[in-house]
């Protein structure tokens, strides 16, 4: 049993990195529809600057953190300019596929830019205390994720719910057609959603900065495409989804390695998310609207 | 939603008319298999196909267009009448793959056909132009040409005049009944315009909310008072 | 929409303008050595390493060594009078592509092919190179198969290389573990994603039980893991006296830090992919103490030749050496020589030449080849200890 | 309408330009004027065309975004690698393995996954592909992550020209017929064709097995050409690769699949003399190309229907599509 709640502190701490960047997914796709496969890319540019404004201006986490969401946030919007908006009335798959080729383009500029090897995070900007709880071991890198993660979330929704521009998002995602006629600006709800979701992706790299202590051109590949598997079980375009997904993910993957094999922690990820969607073709959240004839 | 009761018999006309938010559609989806009822049966020449797939329901002879229309956009007017020739293709996989005298025949014979339904709604000439590049008028006459292929016994029309003009449905309206007589076939219709259900069908079921307000011949529905009331009020009247 | 296209276009463009600019800049820099003297006759030497793809921190570090050693050699005069020259290719961390490379740089007639790093990698140039009787040296492929064909186990000609086998390296750890941890028992928690690590559990398991040792479970992680703690924490009620965990340092730092973070207290050992300055620098120096690991060398090492290198290479690329960097420097200096020992410049000579090494001077220990192409040099184990490598 | 010929002249000179093509290569191979290294490219070619035609019939004809391609490849190349390498079997028979064991695993994936659509699809199929991969991975007996080594080079150039034009005409074959027109109606709208008495699913699945079918042919032709295959070779990211190239040459142009894939060949060739920034570059023209030609350098047109299209002569009429 204390193994088990162990594993389950594990898999939150994960979780709640999967579901920041999941969230940033879902919000992307409810408003155009595309998948932006560069997510986990912005996310890994948001831990390099994360990194540089600690160790190069020695700044505190809480600064590091601010600046990195917001270069992220100028970076989604600008993307969205140049890559995004003049595909904006073409086939998805098209957007799909530039997607990619901006997905390459962050890891391999940063690549060439910062060579390929791996940053250590300086211990010291966040040093590590455990504690023991009744047999349990959580350290407060676990809290602050985990915290960090349930406030940003709470401030999405308070966003998209009660102001004036989340009223917009959501007018955006529903009819585009509609929402322009109702005098709303489709770019700016554009671009404020790209700058939202690329900020929560860097307050993530950042945490993986923070937690896992190494940060590479190349970590947001696999991040990016469970952060996805996890939008889509929850049901993309959904934001709970996302959260419920990301931590779902996240805790399924600890248990799988802690009771399974670690060897089979993807095939199983997968084998679930395919075996949901089998089941609900829409995700978790996912509304069945139906085609109309 | 729909509490709905309705016959009828081989061959004839019938007419579907209501105000909008009705459920005329609806009760065309049900019919062709989009939407599944919550209960009670469709029979059709004698036999239930409740549930049955659109496909099959198809196969079995019902047919139908759209009230938005609903071609294949972007592939020739010519295929989109073969894609309905499909479910009786006269060759089999193997020989596509292969490419056998069987296949060519089969292609020619296939061509033959398509064209022959084009000419009836006057589309030969544009065979060869992609189907959104028509306009409205003869891309909504595309369409009964589509659902005529599939050879149905009882074809399904949803608003066949919708945005004709007067001379484009008194044509239609000719080529309907032609059809009916030609092809030996019953026809469902769904119609707005009054013009064209008083002319051409038989018997009308008028519905409201969901329910058959009243049935009839044409001269009986127009001075039926309750239709009047809920529908022609305003039109009529 | 056009305006924003244009937009776009200009963007881009004065990306690719920058990029090739830092590039072309860049590679000024990397040739001068040899740039300055074009009348100078070349010796074209094939770098096929991996730049891009899971491997590429692996694979610049080894390039980077491979081009230093290339650059001293130039500067001390060049081989037989003339300099060589390196032609960079990127095989992507797939088989295929260095296939491809291989093929396009015995185009170019190098001398010999430096890289790839990974066995798999080596295994799909080897034919290539076989053909045109070019020889490869492979800085660090060690798994058992590299250098012999695979169904007859005849040494291949024309394919040596520069490190020790994983079977030999698992075997020094798995009897350091016995005889000198005086350890029992012992848990394997390696990356299965990669044939290296697998195989060095296989012979670590293999020797560890031969020596009278117990394994009492066996774990996998993926390469690109960056969480262990689930499967330390299940390891962890096990109770184990040694922990052996074969694999690179990038995902091995993470999980010695994991494992002291869950208070796992016991000796933890591997093999040379834990080489590299980041190691304490991520799991940090407390977590490192009472931990092993089998290298091909010390980085601080006070011996003169160790040292200028690290001074040598810390100077160009800011930064310590790892063993990637160290055995990738070693396979260009034993090519030097053996150019050196066969008198000209012909590719099978080469070969012939490298077969014959005595006694080489590398940074990864006094090496001779073998029989099978394999080098025969001692290997050592370092413990980490307060931070600092102390070799056993 | 005019009465075809049983074998029209311009089939005669279709045949006659290919086998020209194929001898001239064969005899710059065998006369060694044409360097491993051309070779290695023309072979890569040949295969990169096998797998853009045949995913093109699963994405572009049928209109099923499917993102696990290279599953399907790595399930036909350790399919005949195991015929071939493991039990000593022949070249042929390799080959049949791989076409089956694929072709088996796009039945088993289809049946469940194709009813899903869009995006849930397209996660749907990269996830199996990832399964497919983690599995043989973690499969001793086929080496693990490891792969297999040493599998003879039967991929010469005859079987791999003769199988990439085997592929083509197939696939057109298919397209430019009824089922061709059924499966394209799907993708045009799936409501309306499944009205029109077409059994969508059927063809869905129909399109998606025989797209893996090939996919698997292309695994085969890899593996005895590149003498080593491992499970990471066939990772998501080269399932990506055969759709950008299916999308840079145009959903649904056959045509558009072949010559993309000769383009995109070339260019990461070209590229590899810029080691540092090759992926740069390439990412750099991928965003360009897309921003300015969205919908692929053929859009869904083709050329040289006369080329592949009617081997046995075939009338003409316009193709399925525009």
């Amino acid at each position: 049993m204390l193994e088990f709640l162990q594993q389950l502190i594990n898999g939150l701490s994960l979780g709640a990195i999967y579901a920041l960047i999941a969230l940033g997914y879902t919000m992307v796709y409810g408003i155009i529809m595309l998948i932006n496969f560069a997510h986990g890319d912005i996310m890994m540019v948001g831990a390099y600057v994360g990194f540089f404004s600690i160790a190069v201006l020695g700044s505190n986490i809480f600064a590091a953190l601010i600046f990195a969401m917001l270069s992220c946030a100028a970076l989604g919007v600008l993307i969205e300019k140049i890559a995004y908006k003049p595909l904006r009335n073409s086939s998805r798959i098209a957007a799909l596929i530039t997607a990619i080729g901006v997905s390459l383009f962050l890891e391999y500029f940063t690549l060439f830019l910062l060579t390929p090897q791996q940053r250590v995070f300086p211990e010291a900007a966040f040093p590590l205390h455990k504690y023991q709880i009744g047999g349990l071991l959580v350290s407060n890198k676990d809290i602050f994720i985990f915290v960090l993660a349930v406030i940003l979330m709470i401030a999405l929704q308070y966003i998209i719910k009660r102001t004036r521009t989340g009223k917009a998002m959501r007018a955006v995602s529903l009819d585009r057609e509609a929402a322009i006629l109702m005098g709303i600006s489709v770019d700016r709800t554009i671009s404020i959603t790209f700058a939202i979701g690329s900020s929560l992706a860097a307050a993530a790299g950042v945490m993986i900065g923070i937690y896992y202590n190494t940060i590479n051109p190349l970590m947001g590949i696999i991040p990016g495409l469970k952060a996805f598997v996890a939008a889509v079980l929850g049901g993309i375009g959904i934001i709970p989804g996302a959260m419920v997904g990301g931590f779902l993910m996240g805790i399924l993957e600890t248990m799988v390695s802690g009771y399974g094999s670690t060897l089979y922690r993807d095939a199983v990820a997968f084998g679930v998310l395919i075996l949901i969607l089998l089941v609900k073709p829409t995700g978790l959240f996912g509304k069945d609207t139906g085609e109309k004839v | 939603m729909l509490d709905f009761n309705f016959h009828l018999e081989d061959g004839e006309l019938l007419g579907l008319i209501g105000p909008n938010g009705a459920g005329k559609t609806t009760v065309f989806n049900l019919i062709t298999g989009v939407y599944k009822p919550d209960e009670g049966n469709i029979v059709f020449s004698g036999r239930d196909i409740t549930g049955l797939a659109p496909y099959t329901i198809c196969q079995k002879g019902i047919a139908r267009t759209f009230q938005n229309i609903r071609l294949f956009k972007d592939i020739s007017v010519l295929d989109n009448v073969r894609i309905a020739l499909h479910k009786d293709a006269p060759y089999g996989l193997l020989k596509t793959l292969l490419r056998t005298p069987g296949f060519f025949r089969g292609e020619i014979q296939m061509d033959k056909q398509a064209r022959e339904y084009l000419q009836i709604f006057s589309l030969e000439d544009k065979a060869d132009e992609i189907a959104s590049s028509l306009p409205y008028g003869e891309q909504r006459r595309l369409e009964i040409a589509r659902a005529l292929a599939t050879k149905p016994t009882l074809l399904i029309l949803d608003e066949p005049a919708a945005g004709m003009n007067p001379k484009e449905t008194r044509e239609l309206m000719d080529l309907i009944r032609w059809i009916r007589k030609d092809f030996g076939l019953s026809i469902l219709l769904i119609e707005h315009d009054m013009s064209l259900v008083m002319g051409v069908c038989e018997r009308i079921y008028v519905l409201d909310y969901g329910q058959v307000i009243a049935e009839g011949l044409p001269e009986e529905i127009r001075r039926n008072k309750r239709v009047i009331e809920a529908y022609l009020g305003e039109e009529v009247g | 929409m056009r305006v924003s296209r244009k937009l776009v276009l200009l963007v881009l463009m004065l990306f690719a303008l920058g990029v090739l600019a830092g590039c072309s800049s860049k590679q000024e820099g990397g040739d001068k050595a040899g740039g300055d003297k074009a009348a100078v006759e070349t010796i074209p030497v094939g770098i096929n390493v991996e730049l891009s793809g899971d491997l590429a921190s692996y694979g610049s570090n080894s390039r980077n060594g491979m081009v230093l050693a290339i650059e001293e050699i130039n500067q001390a005069g060049g081989v037989l009078g003339k300099e060589l020259k390196a032609i960079e290719r990127d095989c992507q961390s797939k088989p295929d592509e260095a296939m491809n490379n291989s093929a396009a740089l015995v185009g170019e007639k190098v001398i010999a092919q430096l890289g790839p790093l990974t066995s798999g990698a080596v295994a799909g140039s080897t034919p290539v190179m076989m053909q045109n009787k070019t020889p490869l040296i492979a800085p660090a492929a060690t798994a058992e198969n590299v250098t012999v064909e695979e169904k007859t186990g005849k040494t291949l000609d024309y394919i040596f290389r520069v490190c020790y086998l994983d079977a030999d390296q698992a075997k020094r750890m798995a009897e350091f573990a016995l005889n000198d941890l005086k350890v029992k028992n012992a848990v394997i928690f390696g990356s299965t994603s990669d044939d290296y690590a697998k195989g060095l559990a296989k012979y670590f398991e293999e020797a560890f039980i031969a020596g009278g040792g117990e394994i009492v479970a066996k774990e996998g992680y993926v390469n690109g893991d960056k969480d262990f703690k689930a499967t330390l924490t299940k390891l962890r009620s096990k109770n184990p006296e040694f922990i052996y965990v074969p694999g690179y340092y990038t995902e091995v730092a993470l999980l010695i830090k994991q494992a002291r973070d869950l208070d796992i207290k016991v000796p933890i050992g591997g093999g040379d992919g834990w080489d590299s300055p980041d190691m304490v620098k991520v799991a940090g120096v407390e977590a490192l103490n009472n931990t092993y690991f089998a290298n091909h060398y010390s980085v601080e090492d006070p011996s003169p030749t160790i040292s200028s290198f690290v001074k040598a290479y810390e100077a160009k690329y800011k930064k310590l050496p790892d063993s990637f960097a160290a055995l990738g420097y070693d396979s260009a200096k034993i090519l030097a020589q053996a150019i050196n020992d066969a008198g000209e410049a012909d590719p099978a000579k080469v070969a012939q030449a490298l077969a014959q090494i005595k006694d080489f001077p590398g940074i990864t220990g006094t090496m001779s080849i073998n029989e099978k192409h394999n080098p025969v040099k001692k290997i050592v184990v370092i413990e980490y200890k307060d931070g600092k490598l102390v070799s056993r | 309408m005019e009465k075809k010929r049983f074998v029209p002249r311009s089939f005669l000179i279709e045949v006659l330009v290919l086998a020209g093509i194929f001898t001239l290569v064969q005899y710059l191979i065998v006369s060694g004027l044409l360097n491993e290294y051309y070779q290695i490219n023309l072979s890569a070619m040949c295969i990169n065309i096998i797998l853009a035609v045949s995913l093109n019939l699963i994405n572009g004809f049928t209109g099923q975004l499917s993102l696990g391609h290279a599953g399907f490849m790595a399930v036909g190349a350790y399919a005949a690698v195991v015929v071939t390498t493991i039990y000593s079997q022949s070249f042929i028979l390799g080959l049949l393995a791989a076409c089956l064991a694929a072709g088996l695993a796009g039945l088993i994936i289809g049946v469940p996954t194709l009813r899903l659509k869009g995006d849930y699809l397209a996660i749907a199929t990269l996830g199996f592909g990832e399964i497919i991969r983690v599995i043989l991975q973690n499969i001793d007996f086929i080496g693990g992550p490891a792969g297999i080594l040493g599998i003879p080079r039967y991929s010469t150039w005859p079987w791999l020209f003769g199988l990439t034009i085997f592929t083509i005409v197939i696939i057109a074959n298919l397209i430019n017929s009824s089922y061709g027109r059924a499966i394209i109606s799907v993708r045009e709208d799936e409501v309306a064709s499944e009205l029109m008495g077409i059994n969508t699913t059927n063809y869905k699945v129909l399109a998606f097995v025989i797209g893996a079918l090939f996919a698997g042919l292309a695994g085969a032709l890899y593996a005895h050409y590149f003498y080593i295959i491992k499970p990471s070779t066939f990772n998501f990211l080269k399932s990506f690769d055969i759709l950008v190239i299916v999308v840079l040459g145009g959903l649904g142009s056959t045509t558009g699949a072949v010559i993309a894939a000769i383009f995109v060949t070339m260019l990461t060739a070209a590229l590899q003399t810029f080691p540092a920034i090759r992926m740069v570059l390439y990412a750099v023209i991928l965003v360009v190309v897309m921003v300015y030609r969205p919908q692929g350098l053929m859009g869904n047109k083709e050329w040289g229907r006369r080329t592949f299209g009617r081997i046995w002569g075939e009338k003409n009429e316009p193709l399925a599509n525009k």
